[in-house]
């Protein structure tokens, strides 16, 4: 069980390396801000196959369940951001 | 970790760490490396889980997902700077560059003199921990050992890091606060003011939250609570707390939250919190004992002496849960509003 | 019961795979933000009924853990599709212009 | 190699620490320097955090089972506690100083209106 964990996780990390591309990449805000979601969505799952590495997933779970709660916070944070501002690529002030 | 070294694992989490911290300050627009130093912060919680440090992860899991990237995007809305003008500055930047790596060469020149990672036998690993390690349970009968040292071994750390939260608070009060009857300055450029309940305003957003927000403050309190026997304490509680407040005034209105918790409220239960942690060390001197040494209150509290003391690690954490709680929003509102204490995020 | 997670958390990597492929090919704004809220949210889901299988041991459910990661499903559930939709108002208010087959996306 | 890779976190966490610092001198805004002053801060807890860790290790808190009992604990096979409690504090009061110098920079940008260190030297001087 364990080492199929373990190349399930490396697995994650290769596919989010694939996600990172569009972090550093995305021509707009926006598409950053789905990519680091998507991140954070999965490292729920990462922590969870952590807590089973370990052999204490109960003390892990809560960890998840914290970052379950609270991961939407910053996209709503953004989407009140732009929907006040209204632009996306802002070239210098705006004042 | 099984069967594996530390390092063959975290080496994969380092490298990206390290990738996006370079990627966040090498952003021009500032949106973008606030959004990006958010995935940095949970790549940075994996790391310290895969190195078995679970209340750190847990308490940078609190703080990276809720609070610290919506106090960046809170500044950036009040101030309206979204892009970085490029400065030419190109010969300081490379004497700067030039610092940083001549300090970082000779940091780096002590590399051998290190213990090894994950030695055992360092000499961190050998002075005063294996006392703690062996000693929480018949001290304080509290497994997570963590919270032993945290509220009991080493409680006066503990009460000077939550006055250094509280004296923070303070300080952005002192900073930013404006009263609007005296006011001077000019009103800032907030493009589009919009009313408390702006009709194109997402009716999903505000449901959702409105299911969220009670689980998460129960879950704080579980967290807190909790403490004892699981990750958590009132660090983690009182950031989930704050977190689920700063939830509500960003899908609601600034307005809608100021309602209940006025600022008057808010000041009185920061301070609230440090007093409640201080009264408990004054009730030990009083009880016959030494300053937050919790043993002395064995004849209020039920149980021996060691229950006594978990339960005066308990009395110190809901102390330090109000605090946090409390600077966060206070800290959240000040940013959000430029001061004003009206209308925000 | 160990087969039943190896199951599900193959079926929710291979997802993913689709999420993150999705996520860098797909032209503009708007597909990329259906391939990462659909398929990220599914295959967070899978893998997490996958862990619960996982947990338990010798065809026992670890009854406490598996509420838990319930839970989490739950919220994930609720969560990812509306930080979804947040962000689908935000391009569609700040002017995301969506592709079209002339490979114009300005 | 053979000498580097057992001491690969220290190399990481002096890149990490340069960086910070090198952001906090050289960048003209304001908030890159606020961020680089977190990226800093990320890199001494990572110090503390991974010179307490040690190999095959369980997370510090005492469970039946593993190796070793409830009441007495196997020292070698549990992380070091002490690092971790003044990181944990560490953390938060990071997210407070990091307020703090976020308001400053917005007092400054009441007064200047910009947020480029030349900038604002500009407007003083004038």
């Amino acid at each position: 069980m364990n080492s199929f964990i373990t190349i399930a996780g490396v697995t994650l990390i290769g596919l989010m390396l694939l996600v990172l591309i569009r972090v550093i990449k995305g021509p707009t805000v926006i598409d950053r801000l789905v990519a680091v979601n998507v991140i954070g969505t999965k490292s729920i799952v990462l922590l969870l196959f952590s807590g089973i590495l370990f052999g204490q997933l109960d003390m892990f779970v809560d960890i998840a369940l914290g970052y379950g709660l609270l991961n939407f916070i910053v996209s709503i944070a953004a989407s009140r951001y732009y929907q006040h501002r209204k632009s996306l690529e802002q070239k210098g002030k705006t004042s | 970790m099984a069967d594996l070294p530390i390092w063959h694992y975290d080496t994969l989490f380092l490298t990206l760490a390290l990738l996006f911290g370079i990627t966040a300050l090498a952003m021009q627009n500032l949106m973008g490396a606030a959004i990006v130093f958010g995935a940095y912060s949970f790549l940075m919680c994996l790391i310290w889980t895969t190195m078995g440090a679970v209340d750190v992860a847990f308490t940078e899991a609190a703080v990276g997902a809720g609070v610290s990237t919506v106090f960046i995007f809170a500044t950036i809305y009040n101030t309206g700077v979204s892009a970085t003008p490029n400065s030419p500055r190109i010969a300081f930047k490379i004497f700067a560059g030039l610092i940083a790596f001549g300090t970082g060469a000779f940091l780096l020149s002590a590399l051998p003199d290190f213990p090894d990672w994950g030695d055992p036998k360092s000499p961190v690993n050998s002075t005063i921990a294996p006392y703690y390690i062996a000693n929480s349970i018949t001290d304080a009968h509290v497994p997570n050992i963590v919270t032993t040292v945290l509220a009991d071994y080493r409680g006066f750390d503990t009460l000077l890091e939550t006055t250094v939260v509280f004296i923070a608070c303070i300080a952005i009060y002192s900073i930013l606060r404006i009263d609007n009857a005296k006011s001077k300055v000019t009103e800032p450029d907030i493009i589009t003011s919009p009313p408390a309940y702006d009709p194109t305003d997402s009716l999903i957003i505000r449901q959702a939250s409105r299911i969220m927000v009670p689980f998460m403050q129960l879950f704080a309190l579980y967290v807190i609570a909790h403490g004892h026997y699981s990750p958590g304490g009132g660090f983690q509680g009182g950031v989930i707390l704050g977190a689920s407040i700063i939830l509500l005034s960003i899908s609601f209105d600034l307005k809608h939250v100021l309602q209940q918790w006025t600022e008057k409220k808010i000041m009185i239960l920061t301070a609230l919190g440090v007093l409640i942690y201080a009264m408990v060390g004054l009730a030990c001197i009083l009880m016959d004992g030494v300053y937050l040494d919790y043993a002395a209150l064995d004849s209020v509290l039920p149980g021996d002496e060691a229950y006594a003391r978990s339960h005066g690690i308990l009395l110190v954490e809901i102390g330090v849960g109000i605090t946090v709680m409390f600077s966060m929003i206070g800290i959240y509102i000040n940013l959000a509003s430029n001061g004003r204490f009206d209308r925000g995020l | 019961m160990e087969y039943i997670a190896y199951f599900f958390i193959v079926v929710g990597l291979i997802f993913f795979l689709g999420t993150s492929i999705g996520l860098l090919r797909f032209p503009d704004f708007y597909t990329r933000m259906h391939a990462a809220g659909k398929g990220d949210t599914l295959s967070t889901v899978l893998i997490l009924v996958g862990c619960i299988f996982a947990v338990g041991n010798q065809g026992d459910l670890n009854w406490i853990l598996a509420l838990k990661i319930l839970l989490i499903i739950n919220f994930v559930f609720i969560g990812s599709p509306t930080a979804t939709h947040a962000m689908m108002d935000v391009g569609e208010r700040a002017g995301a212009k969506p592709w079209n087959k002339k490979g114009e996306n300005k | 190699m053979e000498d580097i890779i057992p001491k690969f976190n220290y190399i990481v966490v002096v890149v990490l620490m340069m960086t910070g610092l090198w952001s906090m001198l050289a960048q003209g805004n304001l908030i890159k320097k606020c961020i680089g002053m977190a990226i800093f801060q990320t890199g001494i807890i990572l110090f503390f955090i991974s010179i307490g860790a040690k190999n095959d290790a369980l997370i510090p808190i005492l469970t039946e089972g593993a190796n070793h009992t409830f009441d007495n604990p196997n020292i070698d096979k549990v992380t070091n506690p002490l690092t971790q409690i003044l990181m944990l504090t560490a953390i938060v009061v990071g997210v407070a100083t990091l307020g703090v110098g976020l308001a400053l920079a917005q007092k400054v940008y009441q007064q200047h209106d910009s947020f480029d260190e030349d900038e604002i030297l500009n407007n003083q001087t004038k």
